[in-house]
């Protein structure tokens, strides 16, 4: 049996050499793929400027705009050439950080410095949410067992969440919450004041605690719950019959590792399917919790009509979706050998 | 006579009397969620229907000395905090997502429909090139995009309607085109050819109404049910969509912001989640129903 | 049950709910392997040969299952009854019997723990899916070996380097052209006739007494499905292992089996030597052949 | 003999595979069918047969060559004149639920046909050809079935009615029997062999050497895209075969255990011989290269054509002087 070993250095590193090939091909492909998206969606962006009725810049401005910040904003979006051009120009300067100057919302600040930090905010809220619902839905899934017949009662709630959007998961999370406070502080029957959630608290969970039920309404809200709950235990049925299951049982070994490995990919599917939806989620339900991230951002400054800032705010949330989804490809590729197999 | 007749019943019955007792055998031994569902959105249809010609007056008749009032018989769900009474706002309100869902839905349905199986029938350069676009489209985050429609052009309900049927048609052409690609698979698609089949025919009468039309129906659902949700989430937000007075069930759940008491805006939201519960149960039945296949 | 005996199985009924009601897929089967022994299961789709079998294995999916008879498996002297605690999870409501299966499955894996993979073991119908899609080849034969040696007092266990040795030895006694390829590699990368090797390394690598071979050669290429067949018959015999042979083919069951049940509807209609099937063909019973018929053995042997 | 039904020359078939990598799927096949015969190809999957008897159809496009069914180039068909000769021409698939619609009822999928390839006649006369066409497959009660309530054997048998609604001329039948039980297959068999009189020319694709034996009066055998041999169906099994043929009918029969000629090669698949870019597909595994070494040079490097009716350097030679 010697001449047949593991350690054979030249195999090793001829199989090694293969991988790395296939690995490099398949991520420059996907990476490829990330930027085309982000030039077509931007330019969906641009075009839909351009296609704006009337004159745009009169649009931006308003009626107080000086000749010369005309002149500046028509220079910005290239819009004295034509479309393919003048994106051109707009997108080279979006690439170089100048994502142009707020009009109305917040006078000359630059929309990059006012819609970067706020992003961050959102992009938190949103990968909250995101692992707050996997953990719950994991857990519960789990714990369930694959569906049976006679669970109706127990799964009644839980698919209903599937219709509740999160913005009124929020406001009556937000109020559940007021009263349960206010009940405990000022012995019941007062009617509080704002819709606010806890202004008792404000000491020490003024950020923290808008954050926590943000997070909280995202995650149950929209589906999103329910979905990768569903998802999760029509997985969990079809392995548990699964014939490598079966095969695994029959020779003796552990099944659990296997079971694990296999449940990572389903759920990943659902996260990138429902990346969007949860993205819009965070946009309105910031909007109810007063978070200062860019989905209020975007709606202060669309109530202002303060189109340079709408523009940017909606440039990082396509490349934040792009980006997500680039990682989720990347997680699954290094779970399952076969999305790299067919990838090319 | 019965007795004669029982044999060729099935043949000489007229269309409709076949269909009545397959409705009604079938609705029998439906799951009670299914019937429960399909009430409120036989429910939901009659409103929608009826609502345009229904004046708008008792609805926006503000009396001050009957506000916030509890639910009684003279008013079933109580009066908000203007005097009005949140059941007629609330059946008035439906008017608001009915005929835009409907279009959207129907948009929605009929152009993901054909596009998924052009894609899924002709493969190649076409299939990919169209699904290139879809991808695209299915990159825009949804309520992201709209709000930017909504700052360039002015907002209308018909307008964020045809936008949000728009984004859904990416993700409606890709589930019809898994499932053209899923009956190519096995042979199906050629075997129609082989017979002589026009490929019109086949993509038009055996793939999207045969095969597709219990998906698609099912997608024009969830695509009615999302008009809803957004319309109800624009209007919460109170600068896109309907405006006050005018009901629409956004802006009744929009006065918890305002409202002393809890019906005028708990009861719209609970009427929310409960339509798009039933509607999305509706679907599921109906594309159950058809899954399982004819015996 | 003798000592000579590996598997009994008396009087077994199996039974399933489908939208017409019970159905009784496996009813009232006996039979019995003896230690080195190959029975053949002859059957078509439909004939419960599949369901028996998994029966034995514990492995039935679908309500209600087994619903009575009795299984004995011999593990090293030791006899098991599989089946003796299978009356009191079964109930009676609205006169049918019903069985609490989520207990009884619990209740089963418990006791089949210590038997799967010593005792029995399996491979089926399909390669492609009975390997773990997400593991590589060489792992999962590893694993089985990994299953054995956790049975062994710490003193005599193999260690991590001499298992791997092993299973790379498996890998060349299923007769892979690359041993040293095949571990690294995914079930995906592996053609079918390869993964079904793969599937038979995984399975005589647990030492089993008794494999249970469910139609291993369906879906696999004439020339392929000869060499599984030599191959199983070869490994069968140098490990010295029993085997219930699984199949619709009956070229394949006269090569292999020295004993062989007809199987039709959930009920065995005779049991022959492997022998008497090949030399006395126009004496068995109707359906069997009809089978030999199909397979072009009748006509052959009346020229 | 009289003139061939069909005759195809030189057919080359490429599949490209996204990734750029190609595999040729139909090599350099002639074909001739004709009149009233039952011509057999066999050979492993991925040996083209199926593609071939695609191609034959126009199912799929072929890179190369010429089909000529009764007087008309098939190939240079379009649109409605290849749907009006459709008809002529009919083919059972491999799985035979691809064959009917799943959502209509066996009445509802046979007016259908009846109206596409018959559309002169009225509704009484197309009901009662339909009962004779169900009659004839042995179907009479089934008009109000849906595909799911009907067994294996029943699928293929209305599948059979729709496709003799067309009245063709020749059938190409891939895998008829596949997945049917021994008495259904039986009963197919006979079927088939009723159902074929004097005129209809069957197209055989089956790796089941047992059905071959039973209705086929011709055999080719398919390896990478080329056919390798042609057999008269007495011939078979009787005369010294491409070392190809002979392992597959070794395979199918299990019987005896391989030659000891080929014990070396017993674990080579066929999957080792996708190798070769030249010369004969076979030549690493072959068995008779030990006994004429002297032709080694030769399969290595030229690929043999089908003189004597076998792709072969050695055999055809042998054959030659006999």
């Amino acid at each position: 049996m010697s001449q047949i070993g593991l350690d054979h250095p030249q195999q090793k590193s001829a199989m090694l050499n293969e991988a790395t090939i296939r690995w490099s091909l398949w991520l420059g492909s996907k990476l490829l793929r990330g930027l085309s998206l982000l030039c077509g969606a931007s330019f969906i962006i641009y075009a839909t400027l351009r296609s704006a009725p009337g004159d745009m810049v009169d649009l931006i401005l308003g009626l107080n705009g000086t000749p010369e910040m005309k002149a500046d904003l028509r220079a910005e979006f290239g819009l004295d050439l034509n479309i393919i051009e003048g994106y051109g120009r707009w997108a080279w300067r979006a690439l170089s950080g100048d994502l142009g100057i707020s009009i109305t919302f917040m006078p000359g600040e630059p929309v990059l410095s006012l819609a970067g930090p706020a992003f961050l905010v959102t992009l938190s809220i949103a990968v909250v949410s995101l692992l707050c619902s996997i953990a719950v839905a994991y857990g519960l899934a789990i714990l369930l067992g694959p569906p049976r017949p006679r669970q109706a009662f127990l799964l009644g709630p839980i698919q209903l969440l599937n219709a509740a959007p999160s913005f009124v998961v929020a406001i009556c999370l937000a109020k559940v919450i007021n009263e349960l406070i206010q009940f405990q502080l000022a012995g019941g029957g007062q009617i509080p004041p704002s819709w606010y959630p806890i202004p008792t608290y404000q000491k020490i969970t003024d950020s923290i605690a808008p954050f926590c039920f943000a997070a909280l309404s995202i995650s149950l809200g929209d589906g999103l719950f329910t979905d990768l709950f569903n998802a999760l235990r029509a997985e969990l049925m079809s392995l548990n019959e699964s014939l490598f299951i079966s095969a695994v049982r029959a020779k003796g070994a552990a099944v659990r590792k296997h079971l694990i490995k296999n449940l990572i990919v389903p759920t990943l599917s659902v996260f990138t399917a429902r990346l969007p939806l949860v993205l819009s989620a965070v946009v309105i339900v910031e909007y109810i919790f007063t978070l200062d991230g860019s989905g209020y951002l975007l709606l202060q400054a669309a109530k202002n009509r303060d189109v340079p800032v709408v523009v940017g705010v909606s440039l990082f949330f396509i490349f934040a979706v792009i980006v997500m989804n680039l990682i989720l490809d990347l997680v699954k590729a290094l779970v399952d050998p076969r999305e790299v197999a067919k990838g090319d | 006579m019965t007795g004669q007749s029982t044999g060729q019943s099935t043949r000489q019955s007229t269309w409709y009397s076949t269909w009545y007792s397959t409705w009604h055998s079938a609705w029998k031994e439906q799951p009670l969620s299914f019937k429960l569902s399909s009430i409120i959105v036989v429910l939901v249809l009659c409103f929608g229907v009826i609502n345009p010609f229904i004046s708008y007056d008792p609805v926006l008749d503000v009396e001050l000395s009957r506000r916030d009032l509890a639910p009684s018989w003279e008013y079933w769900m109580g009066t908000d905090g203007q005097g009005r009474s949140v059941a007629l706002r609330l059946f008035k309100g439906i008017e608001a997502f009915f005929f835009p869902g409907l279009i959207a839905g129907l948009f929605a349905a009929f152009v993901g429909g054909v596009l998924g199986a052009l894609c899924g029938y002709f493969g190649g350069w076409i299939g990919r090139s169209l699904s290139a676009v879809l991808e695209l489209i299915d990159t825009l985050p949804r309520m992201v995009f709209l709000v930017l429609i909504c700052t360039i052009f002015p907002p209308s309900i018909l307008l964020i309607s045809i936008i949000s049927s728009v984004l859904f048609i990416p993700s409606i052409a890709t589930i019809i085109r898994r499932k053209v690609e899923a009956l190519g698979a096995e042979d199906y698609i050629l075997a129609h050819v082989a017979h002589g089949f026009h490929p019109l025919k086949i993509i038009s009468y055996h793939i999207l109404w045969l095969q597709c039309r219990a998906l698609l129906t099912r997608q024009m659902i969830f695509v009615f049910s999302y008009v809803l949700f957004i319309e109800t989430a624009l209007s919460y937000l109170g600068d896109y969509g309907v405006q006050e007075p005018y009901p629409s069930w956004g802006n009744m759940v929009a006065q918890s912001r305002i409202s002393a008491v809890a019906w005028p805006w708990a009861l719209p939201a609970l009427a929310i989640i409960i339509t798009i519960a039933a509607l999305l149960a509706f679907g599921d039945g109906i594309a159950r129903r058809e899954e399982e296949v004819k015996r | 049950m003798s000592e000579q005996t590996l598997v009994d199985v008396q009087d077994l009924v199996i039974e399933f709910d489908t939208p017409k009601g019970r159905v009784r897929v496996v009813d009232g089967v006996s039979f019995s392997v003896s230690p080195g022994e190959v029975l053949g299961i002859l059957g078509e789709s439909g004939s419960g040969k599949t369901m028996s079998t998994q029966a034995i294995l514990g492995l039935i999916g679908g309500y209600p299952g087994v619903m009575g008879g009795q299984i004995n498996l011999n593990d090293q002297g030791v006899t098991y009854e599989l089946l003796k605690d299978l009356p009191s999870f079964i109930s009676e409501r609205r006169g049918q019997p019903e069985k609490n299966e989520r207990a009884w499955r619990k209740h089963r894996y418990a006791q089949m723990k210590k038997l799967w993979g010593r005792a029995i073991t399996s491979i089926f119908q399909n390669p492609r899916r009975s390997l773990d899609p997400l593991m590589t080849v060489g792992q999962q034969v590893k694993e089985s070996i990994q299953a054995r040696e956790s049975h062994k007092d710490a003193l005599e266990r193999l260690n991590d380097q001499a298992q791997t040795e092993e299973a790379l030895e498996w890998l060349a006694k299923v007769q892979m052209v690359d041993p040293a390829r095949v571990y690294h590699s995914y079930p995906h990368e592996l053609s079918g006739g390869m993964c079904q090797r793969a599937m038979i390394a995984v399975a005589l690598a647990c030492k089993p007494s008794i494999l249970v071979a469910d139609e291993p050669t369906t879906g696999l290429d004439a020339t392929v499905r000869a060499q599984i067949v030599h191959l199983l018959q070869d490994l069968i015999k140098a490990e010295q292992c029993a085997m219930l042979y699984i199949t619709h083919d009956i070229r394949e069951m006269l090569y292999l089996a020295d004993r062989v049940i007809v199987m039709r509807h959930g009920k065995v209609l005779e049991q022959v030597s492997a022998n008497d099937l090949k030399e006395h063909a126009l004496e068995r019973h109707e359906y069997t052949q009809v089978l030999l018929d199909a397979a072009g053995m009748i006509g052959a042997h009346d020229e | 003999m009289n003139k061939p039904l069909l005759s195809a020359r030189n057919l080359h078939k490429v599949f490209k595979s996204p990734g750029g990598k190609q595999t040729v799927a139909i090599d350099q096949v002639d074909l001739d069918l004709y009149t009233g015969e039952v011509v057999a190809l066999i050979g492993e999957s991925g040996s083209g047969k199926t593609t071939l008897g695609r191609a034959l159809l126009r199912l799929i496009s072929l890179d190369q060559g010429q089909v000529q069914f009764l007087d008309q180039d098939l190939l240079a068909l379009k649109g409605s004149e290849l749907r009006q000769a459709r008809r002529q021409f009919q083919m059972i698939f491999q799985n035979q639920q691809a064959n009917l619609h799943p959502r209509l009822s066996v009445a509802e999928m046979m007016d259908e046909s009846l109206v596409l390839h018959h559309p002169e006649q009225s509704a009484a006369e197309r009901q009662s050809m339909m009962n004779t066409l169900l009659d004839q497959v042995g179907l009479s009660n089934h008009h109000d079935r849906y595909l799911a309530s009907l067994s294996g054997g029943e699928q293929r048998r209305v599948g059979l009615a729709r496709i003799l609604a067309t009245s063709p001329k020749l059938v190409v039948a891939d895998e008829p029997t596949s997945g049917l039980d021994a008495a259904i297959k039986l009963q197919t068999i006979e079927l088939l062999k009723t159902l074929k009189g004097e005129s209809l020319t069957y197209l055989l694709i089956s790796h089941d050497l047992g059905l071959v034996r039973r209705i086929a009066d011709r055999v080719l055998v398919m390896l990478r895209g080329r056919i390798i041999e042609e057999i008269s169906i007495q011939d078979l099994g009787m005369i010294k075969h491409h070392p190809y043929t002979q392992k597959l009918l070794e395979a199918s029969n299990l019987g005896k255990k391989t030659d000891i000629e080929h014990t070396q090669y017993k674990n080579a698949s066929i999957e080792d011989v996708r190798g070769h870019s030249i010369g004969c597909h076979y030549c690493s595994l072959c068995p008779l290269l030990a006994n004429t070494p002297e032709l080694k040079d030769l399969c290595y490097s030229q690929r043999p054509t089908l003189t004597q009716q076998v792709a072969c350097f050695s055999l055809s030679k042998e054959r030659e002087l006999v």
